[in-house]
C-alpha cells in the first residue's frame, strides 16, 4: 500500500518507462493524458489525504496545494499536447520517434517536479529540480532549429551554473545544521533543519541563502538571472512552454521559500526581505518594459512570467501574513492563468500559422470564440475582475500602501507599464482587419477554458480550506 | 588526526593553485591538461578523506571523478577540440592578468566571508570551506573570462570539483548527495556532448558567439 | 433603520433585476435574434432598480447584506444606503432611458459586440453603489471599466476608437491602482476592508492626506478631472451613441460617488483644507473642458468635453461642502451639497438626452462634424426641439434644470467669505469667476452647437436628407427633456425630497418650504437668497402671451418671405453661412491663445494670382503633451534602451548572473 | 387676499408697466443728448415710441431659410427681458414679487434672452447674423465673471443677494457706500456698456459690416419682430440704469412698508435718476470711440481687475468691521 505522496512521484516515473517503450506516437499520447489523469488523482488523494512529515518526504498547507496545481496543470497541458502535438507531425517539425521521447520526457519532468515539492530532504529537493530543469533543456532543444538549439544551450548553461550554485548552498545549509542536529540525514531533512533553525550558525545561513537565492532565483527567472526564460519559452513546444511557465518557475520558488523560512527562523541572521523585494521590483519593472519591444507571441508572454514572478517575489519579500498570502495566491493563479495563456496561444498559433505579433490581426473577426477565451485570458493576467489574479494584486498594493506608501508606488508602476502593453498587443491581436491566413485550429479548446473557469472561481469565492492552507503556509513563511 | 587534516588541507590548497592555472593558461589544450590535474587531486583528495575519516563510500565518488573528469572527459574534450581544429586558439575576453587579480579578489571575498562564521558551528575547517568556495568561484570566473563552449564546460566542470571538495568535506554528508552529483555530472556530459555535436554539425565552430547571432525577435 | 419589509422587497428587487440583466447579458451571447430582447430587459431591469433606489431614498432607510462572496473572512458586503441610492436613481435614469433609445434600434444596428456588454456594464454600475467593501467596489468598478472599454472598441475597425480604447482602459487602471491606494491607506496593514471596519477606524491625517490625493487621483481619472480627462473625448464619443449617453451622463456620475463615499463617509470627519484640491482642481476642470468644447468640431466630442466641465463644477460644489462642513457651516455645507446632488442629477438629465440627440443626428445623417451639418431643425424637427431644450439646459439659462443647480452652487460660492481660512475664503471669488466664465462659455459653445447643427442652412446632402428618428427614440429623448423642464421649476421641492441624505452627510439642510411659495427654492434663509422657477416662469409666460396677442392685435399681420437679406450681399450657397469653426474664431483669439497657445496662419496668394488663400490654425494641447504623449515616448524610448539585454551573448548573461552573486556576497560580507 | 396684498400686486404690475413705458423715452434722452453735443438738432424725445410703432405698422419679411425659432425667438427676449426688468426695484424695494429672482437669476434671465438672440441671429444662416452672435458670445463671456465678483461683492457688503435687500441695506445705512463699492461701481458700469452694446463695445447706431455685434445678430428681422427686439435692447437699458440706481443710489426709493405716497416720491426719484443715468451715457458715448472687438478683453478686463480690488477692499473692511 503506498502513500499519496509516493503515488505522485512513482506514478509520472513508471509511466515514463511505459512510454518509452510504446512504439506509436498516438498511443503515447494518450498513454500521457491517462498517466496524468493518474497524477492528478494522487495529488487530490493527497490535497484530502492526511499531512505527513517523514524523513523523506513532508506534506503539509505548503505544498500540498502546490502538487494539487502541478498534477492539474500537469494533466491540462498533457491533454492540450494530446490534441495539438499531431499537429506538429504534419506540418514535419516533429518526427514519431522524438513524439515518443518527448512523452517520455514529460513524465519524467512531471514526476522531477513532484519530487522537489513533496521532497522533506533540501538534498532530494535539489535532485528533482535538477532534473526536471535538464529534462527541460532537451525539451526545448526538441524542434533541432538554430534558435531552438541556442534557447536550449543558453538555457542549459545558466540552469546548470543555476544548479551547482544551488547545490553548494543546499552543502552550506547542512554545515549549519551538522552541528546542531548531528551528522547524517536529520541534518537535511527540512522539518528538523526548519525546528532547530534558532540555533543555527547565521553567517553561514547567510551565505547558504545566498547562493540558494542565485541558484533557484535562475529558475525563478528573476532579472538578471533571467536570461534563458524568453528564448526556452519561444522556441520549445507550446504544452511545454506552459508547463515552464505555469509549473517550474513555481517549484523553483517553492524551494526558495522554504529556505526562507529557514532564515525567517534565525532572527540574528541576514533579513532576506530587502533582497527579495529589490530582485522582484527589478524583475518586475524589467520585464514590464522589455513586452514593449517582443515581436514574438511566446516569448512577450514568458516576459509577461518574468513580471508576475517578480511580484511574488516582492510579495513574499514585504512578508507579514497579508503579504504572504498575497503571494502564495498569485502564484497560484498565476500558473494556472499563464498555462492557459500559453494553450491559447498555441492555438494562435496554428490559426495564423507564426508566432508572430505582426503577422496576428482581427482574431475576433476570423476565430471569434478563440478570440474570446485569449482576450480573457490576457485580461485576467493583466490583473483585471472578475479573475483570481486581481484578488491577489489587490492584497499586494493594498497592503503595501498600507505599510509603506512610497514603496508601493513601484509594483503598481511596473504593472501599468506591463498593463500598458499587455492591452496593446490583446487590441491588435483581436481587433482590426484579419491580415494572412486563417485556419482551422484542431487542438482541444477545454484546458484552456478549464484553467479559465477555475481563475474566475477564484476570483469570485475561495474556498475556506484553501484559505486554511495559505494562512498556515503564510504563517510559516513568517 | 592533525596530519589527515594537513593533508586534506594542502591538497585543496593545491587544488586552488590548480584553478588558477587554468586562468592562467592560454591554450585549449593546456586548458583541459590543467583541469585533468585538479580532477586528480580532487580524486585524491576525496580518496584521503575516505580513508582518514574511514567512510568507504567516498571510494566511490573518488573513482568517479578520477575517471571521468581526470580521464574520460579530458581525453573526449582533446578529440572534439584537435577534431575541430581549435586546440590552439585563445579566446580571452580580459588579460591574463585582470583575470588572475579579480581571482584573488574572489579568494579575498570567500576568506572574509568564512571568518564570520563562529569556528565551532561549521561541521568543517573554517578555511577549506573557503577554498571550495574559492574553488567555485574560480570556476563560474572561467567560464565568463573564456568566449569557448569547450573552455565554458571546463570551467562549469571546475565549480563541481570545488562542489565536490566541499561536499565531501562536510562530514557525514549522506551518500544520497554524492551518487547525485555524480549522476548529475554524468547526465551534464552527455548533454554537453549532445550539444557540442549538433553545434558542430550545424556552425563548424563552437564559439558561443556563433550561436548568439541568431537571437530572438532579431528576425 | 431596516424595516423587515423593505428589505425583503430590497433583496428580491435587486436580485431578480441584476438576475434579469444577467439572463440579458447571456441571451445575447447565445442567439442573434436575442439581441433585440437586451433593451426590453435592461428597461425592466431599470424600473425595478431605480424604484427600489427611489424607495430607499425617499425613506431614508438602508439595505444590507452579505454574501459568502468574494475576499475571505470579509465576504461580499452589500449595503445600500440613501447615498448609494441617490446615485442608483440617477444611473438606472440613464439606462433606462438608453434602454428605451436602444430599443428603437434597427435590428442590422445589434451586434454581439455591443448587445452583450450594456446589461453587464449596467449592472456593474449599480454594484458599484452597492457594495459596502473595498474589493467588491473595486471589483465592480474595474468591471465596469472593462465592459464600457469593450463597448468603446466595438467598432474595431476604426482605429481611433482602438486607440480610444487603449487610452481609456490605461487611464481606468491607474485610476483602479489608486483607488487601491486609498483603499489600502483606509484599511491599514491589518487589512480591514469592510467599510464598516474602516469607518470604526478611520486614518490619521497623514495617511488621510495621502488617501484623499489617492481618491481624487482615482475618481478623477473616471470623472475627467484636468489633468485626467483627456481619455474621455476619446473613449466616450468613439461608443455607440446611447452607450456614449450612459457613459457620460451615468458613468461620471460613479466616479462622483467614489469620491463622496470615501471623502464625505470613510475618511471620517474633514479638515478644512481636504477642500482646496477638489475646489482648485474643478474649478481650473470646469474652464478648461469647456475651453477645448468650444473650439471643437465634432458633435459628440464637445459633448464629452462639456461633460468634463460637469465634473468639474460637481467637483467644486462637493469641495466647497467639505469646507463648510470642516468649519461646521451646516448651512452652507446643505447649501454646497444639494447644488452638487441636483447638478449631478440634472447633468444626467441633459447629458442623456443631448447625447441621444446626437446619436439621432448621427443615425440620419452619418455625421458628426458640426460643419457638415445644418438646418436640421426642418430635417428632424422633433428631434430639434427635444435637443434645443437639452442645450439650453446645459447652458444653466431659466427655467430649466441646469440653472436650479449652478445658481445653489453661485449661493454656496457667495458663502465662501465666511470661511475663516484665509486660502478658503480667497479662493471663493476666484472660484466664482472662473464658475461664471464657464457657465456664460457653456452658453457660447451650446449655441454654437445648436446653431450650426441645427439652424441655418444645411451643409451637406446628407443634413439635407435628413429625417426623424423612430418612436421609441423620440420618446427617449422626450422623457428626458421633460425631466429637464420639471426638474428645472421643481428645484424647491427636488431639494426638499433631497434634504434627509444632506442632513445625513453635512448635518443640516436646505430650509424647506421656507420660501415665499412653497416650491420656490431657498439658500440659507427667505430673507437672503430665494428663487422661485416657477414664479419667473408664469410671468415670463404671461408677459409673452400678452405681448403676442397686443402686437397681434395692433400690428399689421401680415408676413411676407423672401430672400435673406445679409446686408444686401445674399449668397445662396450654404458654404458662406458661418461655420462652427468660425463661430469659435473669437473665443479662440481670445481665450486659444492663452490655453492652447493658438496661432493663426494666412497665406494669401501675390495680387494677380488667381490661387485661392488659405487659413489654418494650430492648437496645441498642452495637457496631451506633457501627460500622455511625454510619458509614453519614455517608455517607449527606455523599453527600446533595456531591450539590448535581450540581445547579449550567454558569456554576458553568465557575467550578470556572476555580478549578482558577488555583489549578494559582498554584501553578507559587510553586513554585520 | 386683502385689499392690501391686492394693492401689492397692483403696485408690481404697475412697475412692470413703468419700466416699459419709461424704456423708450430713456434712449430717447441718450439719442438726444447726442445729438445736442454733437451740435445737431437730434430727433425728439419721443421718437422711440415713434419708431416702434411704425415698425409694428409695416409687414414682416422674413428670409426662406427661417425656421420657427426666428419667429418666436423676438417675443420670448421680449418677455424675459421685460420680466427680468420689472423684478428690479425701482420706485420701491419691498415689492410683491422682489424675491422671486436675486441678482444671479437676474443675470440669467437675461443670459437667456442673450442666448435666444444669438440663436436667431444664426438660424437664417447668413455670414452676418453669425459674426453677431458669435461676437455677442464671447463679449458675455467676458462681461460674466466680472458681473460676478460684483455680486459677490454686494454679498459680501449686504449679506443678500436679493436686490430688495440690498437696496434695504443701503437705504438703512447710506454711508456705507466704501471704495470698494464705488470700484464695483465702475466695474458694472463697464458690464452694463458692454452688455447693452454701448460704446466703446459696440455702435447701436452703425451699420458698418465689420464692427457691428448686436445689429449684426438683428440684421434679418424686420416688422413687428423687429420692433419687439429693439423694445428688449431698450429694456435691456433700462433695467442696466435702474440696477446701478437701486445698487448704488437707492436714495429716494419706498422701503418694504411704504404706502402709496413713498411709492410716488419713489417713482419721482426713480424716473429722473433713471433719466440722468440715459443723459450721462449719452455724453459718455460722445466723448469716446469704438473699439476694436479684440481690444474688448482688454476693456472687460479693467471691468474684472476692478471688481477683484473691490472683493479685496471688501475683505479688508469686513476684517476691521470685525
Amino acid at each position: 500500500m503506498i502513500e499519496a505522496y509516493q503515488a505522485v512521484v512513482l506514478v509520472p516515473y513508471a509511466a515514463a518507462l511505459v512510454l518509452a517503450a510504446l512504439p506509436s506516437y498516438r498511443i503515447g499520447a494518450v498513454g500521457n493524458v491517462i498517466a496524468s489523469a493518474l497524477a492528478f488523482a494522487a495529488g487530490l488523494w493527497l490535497m484530502l489525504g492526511p499531512q505527513t512529515v517523514g524523513s523523506y518526504a513532508i506534506v503539509d498547507e505548503f505544498n500540498v496545494l502546490f502538487v494539487a496545481i502541478n498534477t492539474l496543470v500537469g494533466f491540462t497541458a498533457a491533454l492540450f499536447s494530446a490534441s495539438y502535438i499531431g499537429h506538429e507531425i504534419e506540418t514535419g517539425r516533429l518526427s514519431p520517434g522524438f513524439l515518443r521521447f518527448y512523452h517520455a520526457m514529460f513524465q519524467a519532468m512531471m514526476g522531477s517536479m513532484n519530487l522537489a515539492l513533496v521532497a522533506n530532504n533540501i538534498g532530494l529537493m535539489w535532485v528533482g529540480l535538477e532534473l526536471a530543469t535538464l529534462i527541460t533543456v532537451v525539451m526545448v532543444g526538441l524542434y533541432r532549429t538554430p534558435q531552438a538549439i541556442e534557447a536550449a544551450w543558453k538555457y542549459f548553461i545558466l540552469a546548470s551554473v543555476g544548479i551547482s550554485l544551488a547545490f553548494f548552498g543546499t552543502i552550506l545549509v547542512y554545515l549549519a545544521g551538522q552541528p546542531v542536529l548531528g551528522e547524517g540525514l536529520p541534518s537535511m531533512t527540512w522539518s528538523l533543519l526548519q525546528a532547530a533553525a534558532a540555533r543555527m550558525d547565521p553567517a553561514l545561513l547567510d551565505l547558504a541563502f545566498i547562493f540558494l537565492l542565485i541558484g533557484y532565483g535562475t529558475k525563478v527567472g528573476l532579472a538578471p538571472l533571467h536570461a534563458w526564460l524568453p528564448d526556452a519559452h519561444a522556441e520549445g513546444p507550446t504544452p511545454i512552454s506552459a508547463v515552464l511557465s505555469g509549473l517550474l518557475l513555481n517549484v523553483a520558488l517553492y524551494a526558495l521559500l522554504r529556505f526562507k523560512m529557514l532564515m525567517a527562523g534565525q532572527p540574528s541572521a541576514l533579513d532576506p526581505g530587502p533582497i527579495m523585494i529589490v530582485m522582484g521590483l527589478v524583475s518586475l519593472i524589467f520585464a514590464a518594459f522589455m513586452l514593449y519591444q517582443r515581436r514574438d507571441i511566446k516569448r512577450f508572454f514568458a516576459y509577461s512570467s518574468i513580471e508576475h514572478m517578480g511580484l511574488m517575489v516582492f510579495a513574499f519579500g514585504m512578508g507579514g501574513p497579508l503579504a504572504n498570502f498575497a503571494g502564495l495566491l498569485h502564484m497560484a493563479m498565476h500558473s494556472l492563468t499563464k498555462s492557459s495563456i500559453f494553450f491559447a496561444v498555441g492555438h494562435v498559433a496554428q490559426a495564423k500559422g507564426t508566432q508572430r505579433f505582426a503577422e496576428i490581426r482581427g482574431l475576433s473577426v476570423t476565430h471569434p470564440r478563440l478570440a474570446v477565451a485569449f482576450a480573457l485570458a490576457v485580461l485576467a493576467i493583466a490583473g483585471l475582475p472578475p479573475f483570481g489574479v486581481f484578488a491577489s494584486e489587490f492584497l499586494i498594493l493594498t497592503t503595501t500602501f498600507a505599510r509603506q506608501p512610497w514603496l508601493a508606488l513601484l509594483p503598481a508602476f511596473g504593472l501599468l507599464v506591463g498593463f500598458g502593453a499587455l492591452l496593446l498587443r490583446l487590441q491588435d491581436t483581436i481587433f482590426g482587419e484579419p491580415v494572412g491566413p486563417a485556419h482551422r485550429v484542431d487542438a482541444s479548446s477545454v484546458p484552456m477554458v478549464m484553467h479559465l473557469m477555475l481563475v474566475l472561481a477564484a476570483g469570485l469565492y475561495l474556498p475556506p480550506v484553501l484559505v486554511g492552507w495559505f494562512r498556515r503556509a503564510a504563517e510559516l513563511l513568517g | 588526526m592533525k596530519l589527515a587534516y594537513e593533508i586534506s588541507h594542502l591538497l585543496a590548497g593545491v587544488m586552488l593553485v590548480v584553478s588558477f592555472a587554468q586562468l592562467y593558461q592560454q591554450r585549449i589544450a593546456a586548458v583541459l591538461n590543467a583541469f585533468a590535474a585538479q580532477s586528480i587531486t580532487l580524486a585524491l583528495a576525496v580518496a584521503w578523506a575516505a580513508w582518514s575519516e574511514d567512510r568507504p563510500d567516498l571510494f566511490i565518488t573518488a573513482t568517479i571523478a578520477f575517471l571521468l573528469k581526470g580521464v574520460l572527459i579530458p581525453v573526449a574534450l582533446h578529440r572534439t577540440v584537435t577534431r575541430l581544429g581549435v586546440h590552439r586558439e585563445v579566446e580571452k575576453v580580459v588579460g591574463v592578468g585582470m583575470a588572475l587579480l579579480v581571482g584573488l579578489a574572489l579568494c579575498g571575498l570567500s576568506q572574509a566571508l568564512v571568518v564570520k562564521i563562529a569556528p565551532v558551528s561549521a561541521g568543517l575547517a573554517r578555511d577549506e570551506l573557503a577554498l571550495a568556495m574559492a574553488i567555485v568561484l574560480l570556476g563560474f570566473l572561467m567560464m565568463i573570462v573564456r568566449r569557448n563552449a569547450v573552455t565554458q564546460v571546463v570551467g562549469f566542470m571546475s565549480m563541481e570539483n570545488g562542489l565536490i571538495l566541499a561536499a565531501t568535506g562536510a562530514q557525514g554528508m549522506p551518500l544520497v548527495v554524492e551518487v547525485s552529483v555524480a549522476f548529475s555530472v554524468l547526465i551534464a556530459l552527455f548533454v554537453f556532448a549532445v550539444f557540442v555535436f549538433r553545434i558542430r554539425e550545424r556552425f563548424d565552430t563552437i564559439d558561443i558567439e556563433a550561436l548568439d547571432r541568431m537571437r530572438g525577435d532579431r528576425r | 433603520m431596516e424595516r423587515p419589509g423593505q428589505r425583503v422587497l430590497g433583496v428580491y428587487g435587486l436580485g431578480s433585476a441584476l438576475g434579469v440583466l444577467a439572463v440579458a447579458a447571456i441571451l445575447a451571447t447565445l442567439t442573434q435574434a436575442a439581441l433585440a430582447l437586451v433593451y426590453p430587459l435592461c428597461a425592466t431591469a431599470a424600473i425595478v432598480l431605480g424604484a427600489l433606489d427611489l424607495q430607499v431614498l425617499l425613506s431614508d432607510g438602508s439595505l444590507s447584506g452579505s454574501l459568502p462572496l468574494g475576499l475571505p473572512t470579509i465576504g461580499l458586503r452589500l449595503r445600500l444606503d440613501p447615498l448609494s441610492a441617490f446615485f442608483g436613481v440617477v444611473i438606472n435614469g440613464g439606462v433606462l432611458t438608453a434602454s428605451l433609445y436602444g430599443v428603437g434600434l434597427d435590428r442590422i444596428e445589434l451586434t454581439r459586440r455591443v448587445e452583450p456588454l450594456f446589461p453587464i456594464f449596467a449592472a456593474a454600475m449599480n454594484l458599484v453603489l452597492v457594495a459596502d467593501d473595498a474589493y467588491g467596489f473595486l471589483f465592480f468598478w474595474e468591471l465596469m471599466s472593462l465592459s464600457s472599454w469593450a463597448l468603446v472598441v466595438a467598432r474595431h475597425t476604426d482605429p481611433e476608437a482602438r486607440h480610444a480604447g487603449h487610452v481609456y482602459l490605461m487611464m481606468a487602471a491607474l485610476g483602479t491602482v489608486s483607488l487601491l491606494f486609498a483603499f489600502g491607506g483606509l484599511a491599514g496593514p491589518a487589512g480591514g476592508y469592510s467599510f464598516d471596519a474602516i469607518r470604526a477606524h478611520p486614518p490619521g491625517p497623514a495617511v488621510a492626506a495621502l488617501v484623499l490625493a489617492a481618491a481624487l487621483i482615482g475618481c478623477g481619472s473616471k470623472g475627467g478631472l484636468v489633468p485626467l480627462h483627456a481619455w474621455l473625448p476619446l473613449a466616450h464619443p468613439a461608443a455607440p451613441s446611447h452607450v456614449s449617453a450612459l457613459m457620460s451622463g451615468v458613468m461620471t456620475k460613479v466616479a462622483i460617488y467614489g469620491f463622496m463615499r470615501i471623502a464625505f463617509d470613510l475618511l471620517g470627519p474633514p479638515s478644512w483644507w481636504w477642500a482646496l484640491p477638489p475646489v482648485v482642481l474643478g474649478a481650473l476642470t470646469a474652464v478648461l473642458g469647456l475651453l477645448y468644447a468650444v473650439l471643437d468640431r465634432d458633435l459628440k466630442r464637445v459633448l464629452a468635453y462639456s461633460t468634463i466641465e460637469n465634473v468639474g463644477v460637481i467637483f467644486v460644489a462637493l469641495g466647497l461642502a467639505l469646507a463648510f462642513k470642516a468649519n461646521a457651516f451646516s448651512a452652507a455645507a446643505a447649501v454646497a451639497l444639494t447644488a452638487a446632488l441636483l447638478h449631478v442629477l440634472n447633468h444626467s438629465w441633459f447629458k442623456s438626452l443631448l447625447f441621444l440627440g446626437a446619436g439621432a443626428v448621427l443615425h440620419a445623417t452619418g455625421r458628426r462634424d458640426l460643419d457638415g451639418l445644418g438646418g436640421l431643425i426642418r430635417t428632424m424637427p422633433r428631434t430639434a426641439v427635444l435637443f434645443l431644450v437639452g442645450a439650453l439646459a446645459i447652458s444653466a439659462l431659466p427655467p430649466l434644470n441646469g440653472f436650479v443647480s449652478e445658481w445653489l452652487l453661485f449661493q454656496a460660492v457667495l458663502a465662501g467669505p465666511t470661511l475663516p481660512q484665509a486660502s478658503l475664503h480667497f479662493a471663493a471669488p476666484a472660484i466664482g469667476a472662473m464658475l461664471a466664465l464657464a457657465a456664460a462659455l457653456a452658453a457660447a459653445c451650446f449655441v454654437r452647437v445648436y446653431g450650426t447643427a441645427f439652424l441655418g442652412r444645411p451643409r451637406s446632402v446628407e443634413a439635407a436628407q435628413a429625417h426623424d428618428v423612430g418612436a421609441a427614440q423620440q420618446v427617449a429623448m422626450g422623457v428626458l427633456a421633460m425631466l429637464c423642464i420639471l426638474g428645472g421649476l421643481l428645484g424647491g421641492p427636488l431639494a426638499a425630497a433631497l434634504s434627509p441624505l444632506v442632513t445625513r452627510i453635512v448635518g443640516g439642510a436646505l430650509a424647506a418650504g421656507g420660501g415665499p411659495t412653497p416650491l420656490s427654492l431657498v439658500a440659507f434663509d427667505a430673507g437672503r437668497s430665494v428663487y422661485d422657477a416657477p414664479v419667473i416662469a408664469l410671468f415670463v409666460a404671461i408677459a409673452s402671451v400678452t405681448t403676442l396677442v397686443i402686437v397681434h392685435r395692433l400690428s399689421e399681420r401680415r408676413t411676407r418671405r423672401g430672400p435673406a437679406w445679409d446686408c444686401g450681399f445674399p449668397d445662396p450657397s450654404p458654404a458662406t453661412q458661418y461655420t462652427a469653426s468660425s463661430f469659435a474664431q473669437p473665443l479662440r483669439r481670445v481665450y486659444g491663445t492663452v490655453a492652447f497657445s493658438a496661432r493663426e496662419t494666412v497665406t494669401m496668394p501675390p495680387p494677380g494670382d488667381r490661387a485661392a488663400a488659405r487659413f489654418s490654425v494650430v492648437l496645441v494641447d498642452h495637457a496631451w503633451r506633457v501627460f500622455y504623449a511625454a510619458p509614453a515616448r519614455a517608455v517607449l524610448d527606455l523599453s527600446l534602451r533595456l531591450n539590448a539585454l535581450q540581445f547579449l551573448t550567454i558569456r554576458r548573461y553568465l557575467v550578470l548572473m556572476f555580478g549578482a552573486l558577488v555583489i549578494l556576497l559582498a554584501i553578507a560580507a559587510v553586513a554585520t | 387676499m386683502t385689499l392690501d396684498a391686492a394693492i401689492q400686486f397692483l403696485a408690481q404690475g404697475a412697475q412692470m408697466f413703468l419700466v416699459l413705458l419709461i424704456a423708450p423715452l430713456a434712449v430717447g434722452v441718450t439719442r438726444r443728448v447726442k445729438a445736442r453735443l454733437m451740435r445737431r438738432q437730434g430727433a425728439p424725445l419721443m421718437q422711440g415710441y415713434r419708431d416702434l410703432a411704425k415698425l409694428l405698422r409695416k409687414e414682416s419679411v422674413l428670409a426662406e431659410s427661417a425656421s420657427w425659432l426666428f419667429r418666436t425667438a423676438p417675443y420670448l427676449i421680449f418677455a424675459l427681458t421685460w420680466v427680468a426688468a420689472a423684478l428690479v426695484p425701482s420706485f420701491a424695494s419691498g415689492l410683491m414679487f422682489n424675491w422671486a429672482a436675486d441678482v444671479v437669476a437676474l443675470v440669467a434671465l437675461l443670459g437667456a434672452a442673450r442666448a435666444l438672440l444669438a440663436l436667431a441671429g444664426m438660424d437664417v444662416g447668413t455670414s452676418f447674423g453669425g459674426i453677431g452672435s458669435s461676437r455677442e458670445m464671447m463679449i458675455a463671456t467676458l462681461a460674466e465673471p466680472a458681473m460676478m465678483l460684483i455680486v459677490l461683492t454686494l454679498a459680501i457688503a449686504a449679506g443678500t443677494t436679493r436686490l430688495a435687500g440690498v437696496a434695504d441695506f443701503f437705504i438703512a445705512e447710506p454711508l456705507a457706500v466704501r471704495v470698494s463699492l464705488a470700484l464695483s461701481l465702475v466695474a458694472l458700469v463697464i458690464v452694463a456698456l458692454a452688455e447693452n452694446a454701448r460704446i466703446p463695445v459696440d455702435n447701436p447706431v452703425t451699420h458698418l459690416e465689420l464692427t457691428m455685434v448686436h445689429e449684426a445678430m438683428v440684421l434679418e428681422y424686420s416688422g413687428r419682430h423687429l420692433a419687439l427686439i429693439e423694445a428688449a435692447s431698450m429694456l435691456k437699458l433700462t433695467l442696466y440704469l435702474s440696477l446701478l440706481i437701486c445698487l448704488f443710489a437707492p436714495f429716494g426709493m419706498a422701503p418694504a412698508a411704504a404706502g402709496i405716497g413713498g411709492w410716488l416720491i419713489g417713482t419721482a426719484a426713480w424716473s429722473s435718476k433713471l433719466l440722468l443715468g440715459a443723459a450721462l451715457l449719452g455724453v459718455w458715448e460722445v466723448s469716446i470711440a469704438k473699439m476694436r472687438v479684440f481690444r474688448l478683453p482688454d476693456f472687460l478686463g479693467v471691468a474684472f481687475v476692478f471688481a477683484s480690488i473691490a472683493i479685496l477692499l471688501a475683505y479688508l473692511s469686513r476684517g476691521a468691521a470685525e
